[in-house]
C-alpha cells in the first residue's frame, strides 16, 4: 500500500471542527437585515438600489455643484423670497432671504455630508481604537482611557462644540472653510468618547469568548489578537453605530447653526438652512420641511445600506 | 431516585395507551432551505418510526442532515426553512398544527438537548429560573412546588448540592455539569420523546460516558423514546435499539443495532465501521479514511449519492438512485445496488480492484466491521 | 438689522431672532418744544374699548430677561428691564402726547432763566411700598446715586450721562435744587431717562447685597416675586398716589406678571394659545404676521415708530476704507432699500433719512443720504480704487442672531453687486461690544438713538467721546451739538438739529436703514396699551421704551 | 481597594481634568469679560474691576482660586457690579428643571424605543420593521428645535392642548408641571428614539442567534416571553451605555429646547455664561454637570454587573 500522506481535508471529523454542520453554513445565509426576504440573502433588493442611487445622486450633486446649471446659492432676489416650491425656475422655491432653495440645498450637501462623514470617521478611528484597547487590556489602560472619555463626555456636547468653534473659528479673518474644518474637528472630538465607550463595551464581552483565550494560548501577540480576532467581531456594531452617528452629526450641525456657530453663513448647510428657516414655519414651512426630507432620505439610505452590508458579514441565523 | 411527581399536563394519560407503543411516525419528510445559491435539500425524503421507550441512533458525517432532521420533527426551524411530509406523534399530525398548538408539545411532549452546554443556557439567568420556567409555562405549580421539582430534577441528574446550584449562573459550572442542567431542563415536564443532538460531542470522554448513562437511566425510568444524534459510532453502538445511517440528506441504511454491525449491507456504513479505532489494534495503526467529500446538497448527483466515494461503485450506481430495500432480517433496510456481503457486491469490488480504483484499494486494507460492544 | 448697542448682561439669549433687544441706550428722551410732527401711525385707537373695568391680571411676554436685576443707578436696562422698572418705580418727569416733559412724581420741575439751576418740587403725600415717605432727601440721594456721588453705589453709565450736574442740594423737606455746570435745556428729559431714572426707596438704595432684586418704589405695582428666566410678578399698589384723567384710582389691574420668552415665534405662539395676554416685539417679519392676526381680530396690535430708534449700518470713519467719503457714498448708493423692505420687512418698513425718528426734533423727510443707484455705486468704487490703488473691501461685523446674519448677507450681496468685497464676521454679543468700544470694525450693524430730543445724542456724536464708536471727527456736527445743548430757544434748536441731520446725509458717516417699529400685541380683551399722558388723557405715542402699565385693563 | 473608593478617585480625577480643560478653553475665548460687565465704564474703573476680580492673575492662579472655593461647596458668583449674585442661587433653580427634563426625555425615548427595538429585531426584515425604521429616521432627521416649534404651533396654538411656554414646579401644581414639560420632553426625546431603537435592534438580532434562544424555544416558551425574558437582558448593554452617555448630550442639546420653551434649566445658564464671558459661573456649571455625569455612569457600570453576571464575576 503506497504510503499516502494524509490530506487533512479528508480526515473524518471525529471531534467536531466546528459545531455547525456544512448545511448550517450554507443555510446561514446572512443575519437579519432591514430588508425583506430577498435582502435576507444579503441582496440589495429594490430599496437597496434606491438607497444607492439616492446617495450617489446627493454626493454627485454636492461634488459637481460648481458646474451644475443652478443659481448662485447666495444670490439674493427679492421677487422669490419665501416663494413656495414650484415657482417658475425654482423647484424648491425661495428661502427667507430670497435665494434659490434648490441650489442652497445642493451646495448645503457639500458642508453637511463632509462634516457628517469626516467627524464620525474621526470618532470611529480614534474612538474605536481607544475603546478597543480599553476593553481588551482593561486594568490601568482601561481606567485612563475611560477617564479620558468621561472628561469629554461630561462636557455637554453642544456647549463643547460651541466653545471650540468660538475659540478657534470665529471673529476676524475666519474663512468659511476654516470654520467647517474646526466644526469637523469639534464634532469629531465630541463623537470620540461615544464611539469609544461603545467599542469598549463590545470588546469587553468579546474578550471573554473562548476563541480569544484560544488565540492567546496559541501564543499570538496581543496586538494580533486584538486586530485579527476581536476587531472583526466588534466592527459590525461600531459600523452601524457610526452610520447612526452620521445622522446625529448632520442634525447637530443644525443645532450649532441655531447658536450661531454652525457652518459660516452665507455658505449653506442643511443644518443652517433649517435654522434660518425656523421662524418662517408658519407661512412658508417648505424652507424647513424640504431640507429635513433630504436629510431623512440620506441618513435612511446610509443606515439601510449599512444593514445590508452587515447582513453579508453576519453569518448566523436568528434562532427564534 | 424518586420519580418526578406526575405533573398536571395538558394531555391526559389516556392519550398514551390508546396509540399503543407506536409514538412517532415520519413519512417522506423533506426540509429544504431557501438560500442565495438555491434550495439546500438538507433532509431529502426521510421516513422513520419510533416506539415508546426505544432509542433510535441517527449517525452520519457532519452535514448529512441528522441535526436538521431532529429539529424538523420538532418544528424548531428558522423561517427560511420549507418543510414537507407528514409527522405523526402519538396519533396527532404535528405538521398540520399551528405555532401555538405545536408550542404546547414543546417541553411537555418532546424536548431537545443541545450539543454545546456552554451556549445552551442563558448566561444571565440563574440555573433555578431556567428549570422552573418550563414548569411555570406548562403547569400550574406554584413557586414552592416548582422549586421542589427543580431540586428533584437536579438530584435525578446527579448534580451535587442542588440547593446552591439553583442560585448559580451557568458560567460558574463545568461543561459536564452544565450538560446535566440542560438535561434537567429538557426533562422538566416529563416529555415522551427526547432528541439528544450530539449531547456529548462538546464534552471530554470521561464525562461523555456519564452523560450517556444518565440519558439511558432517565429513558428507562420515564419510559421515554430517545433519538440520539451523533457522528460517533462508538457512542451509538452500545446505547441504541435501532440505528439509521444518514448520508447527504437521506437514510442509506437502517437496522436494529446488532444487525447493522453484524450484517452491514451499505458500503458507506461499512466504511464508517472500519474508520472507528479499536482497542485491540496496535497503537500506531493507521486509521481507515473515507476519501472524498459529501456531495453538494443544492443539486445532489443523479444516481447513488455515495457513488463518488464508494469502493463498489458501478455504472448503474452513477445512473440510478437505489431505493431503500429490505434485507433478510426484518427492519433492516439499505440503499445499494451492489450491497456488501453479497456476490454482486464482491464482483463489483474485484472489478474495481482490477481497475485500480483508488477508493477500492483503501477499503480492502482496513479490518472488517467492529464487534457490537 | 439691529446691532444692539446694549449693556450685554441685560440681554439674554440674544442669539435668537428678534431677541436682539437693543438696550436702546437712549439715555434720555427730551422734549423741546413743538415742531415734532406727529408722523407715523400711532397704532389702533383704543377709544371704542368701552368703559374701563378694573381688576384682573395681565401676563406680559418680554423679549429678554434682565439677569442683573434692577438696582437702577447701576443697572443698564434694555426695553424688557425698562418695562418692569416702569411697573415698580415712578420717574420725576414723564413725556406727554407731544413728547414734552411734564412733572410726574415731582409736582414741579422749573429751570432758571439760563437753565443752569433746576428746582424740583417733590409731590407730597407719596409713600414708598415699604411705607417710607417720599421727600427731598430721598430724591437727592437717588440723583446723587445716579451721578456717582452716593457712597455705596457705583454707576458706570449714568455717571457719564449726568456728568453735567455740578451739585444737588435739599432746599427744604420737599424741594431739591440741581445746579448744572453748563446750561442744560433738556435736563427735565434726563430725569425721565427713557423710564430708567426711577426713584428707589432709601432701603434699596443702601442695600449692598440685594439692591438688584429687592425692588421698592412708589410705582403702581408692588414687587411680589422674581424667579430669573421664569417670571416677575407684581401686585396692585392699593394706595398708589396717581389717578387717571377721570379721577379713577390707578392701577386698574390687580396683578401683572412679566415672562421672558426669548424666541419671538414662541412669544407669538404663547399669545395665540392664551399662555400670555400681552407681548412686545420689534421684529419686522413678526409684526407683519401680527398685523394679519390684528385684521382677523384674533389679537389687537398697537405699533409705532414715533420717538423710536433707527436701525442703521455704522461705518468706522477713522480707518480705511471708510475714512474716504467715496467709499461711504458708494456703499450707500449700493443699498437697495425697496428690496430690503420686501425681503426683510415684508414691506412694512419706513426708510430712515436721518437719525431722528418721526416725532423727534430734527426729523426730516428729505436729506442728502444717497438712495439706491447701482451705476453710481460702481463708478465710485472704481474712483476709490484708482485713487487709493486698493480694492474697496471691508468687513461687516454682526452678532450671531439669525436675523442679523440675514441682514449681513443682504448687505454683502448689495456691496458685491457694486464691485466691493465683503467679509462677514459673526461674533457673539460680548465680542461685538468690544469691537464697537475698541473700534476694530469697519462696518457694524447697529440700532440706537430713540427719544424725542436730539441733545440726548450729544454723547454718541461728539468728537472724542468714548462712545462715538463711528469715530467721525466732524467740526460742524460738534459745533451744532454744543449749540443745540445750551440754546434755550426751541425754534432755533429745531433748525440746529435739522442742519445736523443734513450734515449726516452729506457725510454718510452712517447709512440709515429704517425707523425701528415697536409693537405691543395683546389679547382682544386687553386695553389701555398706550395709557394716558401725565396731565391729560392723550397718551405719549412712542413704544420704544415700553408702556405705562398702570393704565392696562382687562374686560371683566 | 473597594470599588466605591476607586470610583471616588475616578470622579475626582475626571472632575479635575474637566475643570482644568474648561479653564484653558475659556482663557482662549475672544472678548474681555470686563467689557461684558462694565463695557462703558471709564478705563480706570475697568482696571479697578479687573483688579477686584483678579482677572489679570495667570490662569493657574485663577483656576486654583475657583477650585478651592468649589471644593468647599462655594460655586463662586457671577462677575457683576451690582451687588453679589452667587451662582448657587441660579443653579438651585435651574438644576431641578434640567434633571426633570432629562429624565422625562430619557424615559419617553426608552419607553418607545425598547418595545420597538425588540419588535423590529424579532420581525426583522418584515414590513413592520421597515416601517418603524423609516419613521424613526424621519424623526431623527428633524432637528429638535424645528420639531419644538412645529409642536408649539400645531399642538399648542392650533389644538390648544398644551401650554406653549413657561415652567411650573412639580411641587406647585404637578399636572400643570407635566403639561408644560410634555412638549419639551417630546422634542428632546424624539431624536433619541431612532438611536436607541437601532442599537437595541442590532444587539437583539445578535442575541437571537444564540443557542440558548433555541433552547428556550424548545422548552415551549412563547416567543414574547423568549424576547423579553431571555433575549432583552443580555442585549441591553450597548443601549445602556449610550443612554448613560446621553446625559451630556441631553443637557447640551437642551439649551435649544430650554430657550424655545422658556424653561430655566442648566442648558440656558451654561449658554448665557459662555456668551457673556462669566467664566467662574461657566466653570462651576460644567463641574456640576460633570459630577452628575460621572455619578450616573457609575450607576451604569453597576447596572452592567446586575445585567450581566459574567462581568460582575470577572471584576470581583
Amino acid at each position: 500500500m503506497p504510503e499516502r500522506d494524509l490530506d487533512v481535508a479528508e480526515m473524518p471529523s471525529l471531534t467536531p471542527v466546528s459545531t455547525m454542520e456544512p448545511v448550517d453554513l450554507v443555510r446561514a445565509d446572512g443575519g437579519v437585515p432591514l430588508t425583506g426576504k430577498k435582502a435576507r440573502q444579503g441582496k440589495l433588493g429594490v430599496i437597496g438600489w434606491l438607497s444607492i442611487s439616492w446617495l450617489a445622486l446627493v454626493t454627485l450633486a454636492a461634488i459637481l455643484a460648481p458646474i451644475l446649471p443652478i443659481d448662485d446659492p447666495n444670490q439674493v432676489t427679492a421677487s422669490i423670497a419665501r416663494q413656495p416650491p414650484g415657482t417658475d425656475g425654482h423647484i424648491f422655491g425661495g428661502d427667507g432671504l430670497g435665494r434659490d432653495l434648490f441650489s442652497r440645498i445642493i451646495w448645503g450637501g457639500r458642508s453637511s455630508l463632509l462634516i457628517g462623514t469626516l467627524s464620525v470617521l474621526l470618532g470611529l478611528v480614534l474612538g474605536g481604537l481607544l475603546g478597543l484597547v480599553a476593553g481588551y487590556f482593561r486594568g490601568r489602560a482601561d481606567g485612563v482611557l475611560t477617564g479620558g472619555f468621561d472628561v469629554l463626555l461630561s462636557f455637554p456636547q453642544l456647549i463643547l462644540a460651541l466653545t471650540l468653534v468660538t475659540v478657534f473659528a470665529s471673529g476676524e479673518g475666519v474663512t468659511a472653510t476654516r470654520r467647517t474644518v474646526v466644526l469637523i474637528l469639534a464634532l469629531g472630538v465630541v463623537s470620540i468618547p461615544v464611539l469609544g465607550r461603545i467599542t469598549r463595551a463590545n470588546t469587553l464581552t468579546w474578550t471573554q469568548r473562548e476563541f480569544v483565550l484560544a488565540a492567546r494560548a496559541l501564543g499570538a501577540k496581543q496586538r494580533e489578537i486584538m486586530f485579527r480576532e476581536v476587531l472583526p467581531n466588534v466592527l459590525p456594531a461600531m459600523f452601524s453605530i457610526a452610520l447612526l452617528g452620521v445622522a446625529v452629526v448632520i442634525v447637530a450641525e443644525g443645532g450649532l447653526s441655531l447658536l450661531g456657530v454652525g457652518t459660516q453663513l452665507p455658505r449653506p448647510s442643511w443644518g443652517n438652512i433649517i435654522a434660518e428657516g425656523r421662524s418662517e414655519l408658519r407661512d412658508s414651512p417648505h424652507i424647513v420641511i424640504i431640507p429635513t426630507i433630504i436629510i431623512f432620505l440620506t441618513v435612511f439610505a446610509l443606515n439601510y445600506l449599512g444593514d445590508v452590508v452587515r447582513a453579508r458579514f453576519d453569518v448566523r441565523e436568528s434562532a427564534l | 431516585m424518586i420519580r418526578s411527581r406526575r405533573r398536571h399536563v395538558v394531555h391526559t394519560a389516556a392519550d398514551y395507551h390508546q396509540s399503543g407503543s407506536r409514538l412517532l411516525e415520519v413519512d417522506d419528510l423533506k426540509t429544504h432551505f431557501v438560500t442565495p445559491r438555491g434550495r439546500v435539500r438538507a433532509v431529502d425524503g426521510v421516513s422513520i418510526t419510533l416506539d415508546r421507550g426505544r432509542t433510535l441512533g441517527l449517525v452520519g458525517e457532519s452535514g448529512c442532515g441528522k441535526s436538521v432532521l431532529s429539529r424538523s420533527i420538532m418544528g424548531l426551524l428558522p423561517s427560511t426553512a420549507d418543510r414537507t411530509g407528514s409527522i405523526t406523534f402519538a396519533g396527532e399530525r404535528l405538521d398540520e398544527l399551528g405555532p401555538e398548538a405545536l408550542r404546547s408539545y414543546w417541553g411537555t411532549q418532546m424536548s431537545m438537548v443541545f450539543q454545546d452546554p456552554m451556549t445552551s443556557l442563558n448566561p444571565v439567568m440563574k440555573i433555578g429560573r431556567q428549570i422552573t420556567e418550563s414548569l411555570e409555562v406548562h403547569t400550574d405549580l406554584d413557586r414552592g412546588q416548582a422549586r421542589e421539582t427543580a431540586l428533584a430534577l437536579l438530584r435525578s441528574v446527579h448534580i451535587p448540592e442542588p440547593e446552591r446550584r439553583l442560585k448559580q449562573y451557568p458560567h460558574e459550572l463545568s461543561g459536564g455539569m452544565r450538560q446535566r442542567v440542560v438535561i434537567a431542563v429538557a426533562l422538566a415536564c416529563g416529555p415522551q420523546l427526547l432528541f439528544a443532538d450530539e449531547p456529548t460531542t462538546a464534552l471530554d470522554v470521561t464525562v461523555q460516558a456519564q452523560i450517556l448513562d444518565l440519558l439511558n437511566e432517565q429513558q428507562r425510568e420515564r419510559h421515554m423514546a430517545v433519538v440520539l444524534v451523533s457522528h460517533d459510532l462508538g457512542v451509538v453502538a452500545g446505547r441504541t435499539h435501532d440505528i439509521a445511517v444518514m448520508y447527504a440528506g437521506q437514510i442509506v441504511e437502517q437496522a436494529p443495532t446488532r444487525t447493522l454491525f453484524a450484517e452491514v449491507r451499505m458500503p458507506y456504513t461499512e466504511a464508517l465501521l472500519r474508520s472507528v479505532p479499536r482497542l485491540e489494534n496496535a497503537s500506531h495503526t493507521r486509521l481507515a479514511v473515507i476519501g472524498g467529500r459529501p456531495p453538494d446538497l443544492i443539486d445532489p448527483p443523479k444516481g447513488c449519492r455515495f457513488a463518488a466515494r464508494c469502493p463498489y461503485v458501478q455504472d448503474r450506481c452513477r445512473e440510478e438512485q437505489p431505493p431503500l430495500i429490505e434485507a433478510e432480517t426484518p427492519g433492516h433496510l439499505f440503499r445499494c445496488w451492489y450491497p456488501v456481503g453479497t456476490d454482486a457486491g464482491k464482483e463489483a469490488l474485484e472489478r474495481n480492484l482490477a481497475a485500480e480504483l483508488p477508493q477500492a484499494a483503501a477499503a480492502v486494507t482496513g479490518e472488517l466491521a467492529v464487534e457490537a460492544s | 438689522m439691529e446691532g444692539p448697542f446694549v449693556a450685554s448682561t441685560a440681554m439674554r439669549g440674544r442669539w435668537i431672532r428678534g431677541a436682539a433687544a437693543a438696550v436702546a441706550l437712549a439715555l434720555v428722551v427730551t422734549a423741546c418744544g413743538g415742531g415734532g410732527d406727529d408722523g407715523g401711525d400711532s397704532g389702533s385707537a383704543d377709544a371704542d374699548a368701552g368703559e374701563v373695568t378694573p381688576g384682573g391680571k395681565v401676563v406680559y411676554g418680554l423679549e429678554a430677561e434682565t439677569a442683573d436685576g434692577w438696582c437702577l443707578p447701576e443697572a443698564q436696562l434694555a426695553i424688557s428691564g425698562i418695562q418692569v422698572a416702569r411697573t415698580i418705580y415712578d420717574t420725576l418727569t414723564r413725556p406727554n402726547a407731544d413728547g414734552e416733559y411734564e412733572p410726574w412724581l415731582a409736582s414741579a420741575v422749573e429751570p432758571n432763566e439760563d437753565f443752569t439751576q433746576w428746582t424740583i418740587t417733590v409731590r407730597d403725600g407719596v409713600t414708598f411700598h415699604d411705607g417710607t415717605p417720599l421727600d427731598a432727601t430721598v430724591v437727592k440721594n437717588n440723583l446723587d446715586a445716579y451721578r456717582g456721588a452716593y457712597p455705596g453705589r457705583s454707576p458706570q453709565l449714568f455717571i457719564f450721562t449726568f456728568s453735567n450736574i455740578a451739585s444737588v442740594d435739599v432746599v427744604d423737606p420737599m424741594t431739591v435744587m440741581v445746579t448744572t455746570k453748563v446750561p442744560w435745556t433738556a435736563f427735565d428729559a434726563y430725569l425721565y431717562g427713557s423710564g430708567r431714572v426711577g426713584m428707589m426707596a432709601q432701603a434699596q438704595l443702601d442695600d449692598p447685597v440685594n439692591c438688584a432684586d429687592n425692588l421698592i418704589g412708589t410705582g403702581p405695582f408692588v414687587f411680589d416675586e422674581w424667579v430669573p428666566n421664569q417670571r416677575f410678578v407684581a401686585t396692585k399698589n392699593p394706595d398708589y398716589w396717581a389717578t387717571d384723567a377721570e379721577g379713577r384710582q390707578l392701577p386698574y389691574l390687580d396683578e401683572i406678571e412679566y415672562r421672558p420668552i426669548v424666541e419671538v415665534a414662541q412669544r407669538v405662539n404663547a399669545l395665540d394659545s392664551g399662555d400670555i395676554n400681552a407681548m412686545h416685539t420689534s421684529d419686522p417679519l413678526t409684526i407683519s404676521d401680527l398685523q394679519a392676526q390684528d385684521e382677523s381680530g384674533e389679537i389687537s396690535l398697537t405699533e409705532s415708530i414715533d420717538f423710536g430708534e433707527v436701525t442703521y449700518l455704522m461705518l468706522n470713519s477713522s480707518k480705511p476704507p471708510f475714512d474716504n467719503i467715496k467709499a461711504r457714498q458708494a456703499l450707500a448708493f449700493a443699498f437697495n432699500f425697496d428690496d430690503y423692505n420686501a425681503i426683510r420687512g415684508k414691506g412694512i418698513l419706513t426708510r430712515a433719512t436721518g437719525p431722528f425718528a418721526p416725532g423727534n426734533v430734527g426729523n426730516l423727510d428729505e436729506t442728502d443720504l444717497p438712495g439706491f443707484d447701482l451705476e453710481e455705486a460702481q463708478r465710485l468704487v472704481e474712483e476709490y480704487e484708482q485713487e487709493t490703488g486698493q480694492p474697496l473691501s471691508f468687513s461687516y461685523t454682526t452678532t450671531q442672531a439669525e436675523s442679523t446674519v440675514a441682514d449681513a448677507q443682504f448687505w454683502q450681496q448689495a456691496a458685491e453687486d457694486a464691485g466691493m468685497e465683503v467679509e462677514i464676521i459673526t461674533v457673539d454679543q460680548s465680542t461685538q461690544i468690544d469691537a464697537a468700544l475698541a473700534g476694530d470694525f469697519e462696518a457694524i450693524a447697529w440700532r440706537n438713538h430713540p427719544g424725542g430730543d436730539p441733545d440726548e445724542q450729544y454723547n454718541w456724536w461728539q468728537t472724542g467721546s468714548p462712545v462715538n464708536f463711528g469715530r467721525f471727527d466732524d467740526p460742524d456736527i460738534s459745533r451744532l451739538l454744543d449749540e443745540g445743548r445750551s440754546n434755550p430757544d426751541d425754534d432755533a434748536r429745531v433748525g440746529i438739529y435739522e442742519d445736523l441731520n443734513r450734515r449726516f446725509g452729506e457725510e454718510v458717516y452712517n447709512i440709515w436703514n429704517y425707523y425701528t417699529i415697536w409693537s405691543v400685541a395683546t389679547a382682544p380683551d386687553v386695553h389701555g396699551v398706550l395709557g394716558e399722558g401725565p396731565t391729560s388723557a392723550d397718551p405719549f405715542p412712542g413704544l420704544a421704551v415700553g408702556i405705562p402699565p398702570a393704565y392696562l385693563w382687562v374686560e371683566q | 481597594m473597594p470599588v466605591l473608593l476607586r470610583r471616588f478617585i475616578h470622579l475626582v480625577v475626571v472632575l479635575f481634568c474637566v475643570t482644568l480643560f474648561v479653564a484653558l478653553l475659556t482663557s482662549m475665548l475672544p472678548g474681555d469679560p470686563v467689557n461684558s460687565i462694565a463695557g462703558f465704564a471709564p478705563e480706570e474703573q475697568k482696571e479697578q474691576i479687573r483688579e477686584q476680580l483678579g482677572l489679570d492673575d495667570p490662569i493657574p492662579v485663577q483656576y486654583g482660586r475657583w477650585l478651592s472655593d468649589f471644593v468647599t461647596g462655594d460655586l463662586g458668583s457671577y462677575w457683576t457690579v451690582t451687588g453679589d449674585r452667587p451662582v448657587v442661587d441660579r443653579v438651585k433653580d435651574a438644576l431641578p428643571v434640567s434633571i426633570q427634563l432629562m429624565v422625562y426625555a430619557q424615559v419617553l425615548a426608552l419607553v418607545v424605543a425598547i418595545p420597538l427595538g425588540v419588535a423590529t429585531a424579532y420581525r426583522a426584515g418584515s414590513r413592520f420593521d421597515r416601517g418603524s425604521n423609516f419613521t424613526a429616521f424621519g424623526l431623527l432627521a428633524l432637528p429638535n428645535f424645528a420639531l419644538a416649534l412645529i409642536l408649539a404651533y400645531y399642538v399648542g396654538v392650533q389644538l390648544g392642548w398644551l401650554p406653549v411656554t413657561g415652567y411650573v414646579a412639580p411641587s406647585e401644581d404637578f399636572v400643570e408641571h407635566l403639561r408644560r414639560m410634555a412638549m419639551p420632553a417630546i422634542a428632546l426625546a424624539v431624536g433619541q428614539i431612532a438611536v436607541y431603537m437601532r442599537l437595541l435592534r442590532s444587539d437583539m438580532i445578535a442575541t437571537l442567534q444564540e443557542d440558548f434562544i433555541t433552547m428556550a424555544k424548545s422548552k415551549g416558551v412563547s416567543p414574547r416571553r423568549v424576547l423579553w425574558r431571555h433575549a432583552l437582558r443580555p442585549s441591553s448593554l450597548t443601549l445602556l451605555t449610550v443612554a448613560g452617555l446621553n446625559v451630556g448630550t441631553l443637557i447640551g442639546s437642551a439649551v435649544v429646547i430650554e430657550v424655545i420653551f422658556s424653561l430655566p434649566g442648566l442648558g440656558s445658564l451654561l449658554y448665557e455664561s459662555i456668551t457673556s464671558r462669566q467664566y467662574i459661573a461657566f466653570q462651576s456649571l460644567v463641574a456640576i454637570i460633570a459630577v452628575g455625569y460621572v455619578m450616573l455612569n457609575f450607576l451604569v457600570d453597576v447596572l452592567y454587573a446586575v445585567l450581566d453576571p459574567r462581568i460582575r464575576h470577572a471584576r470581583a
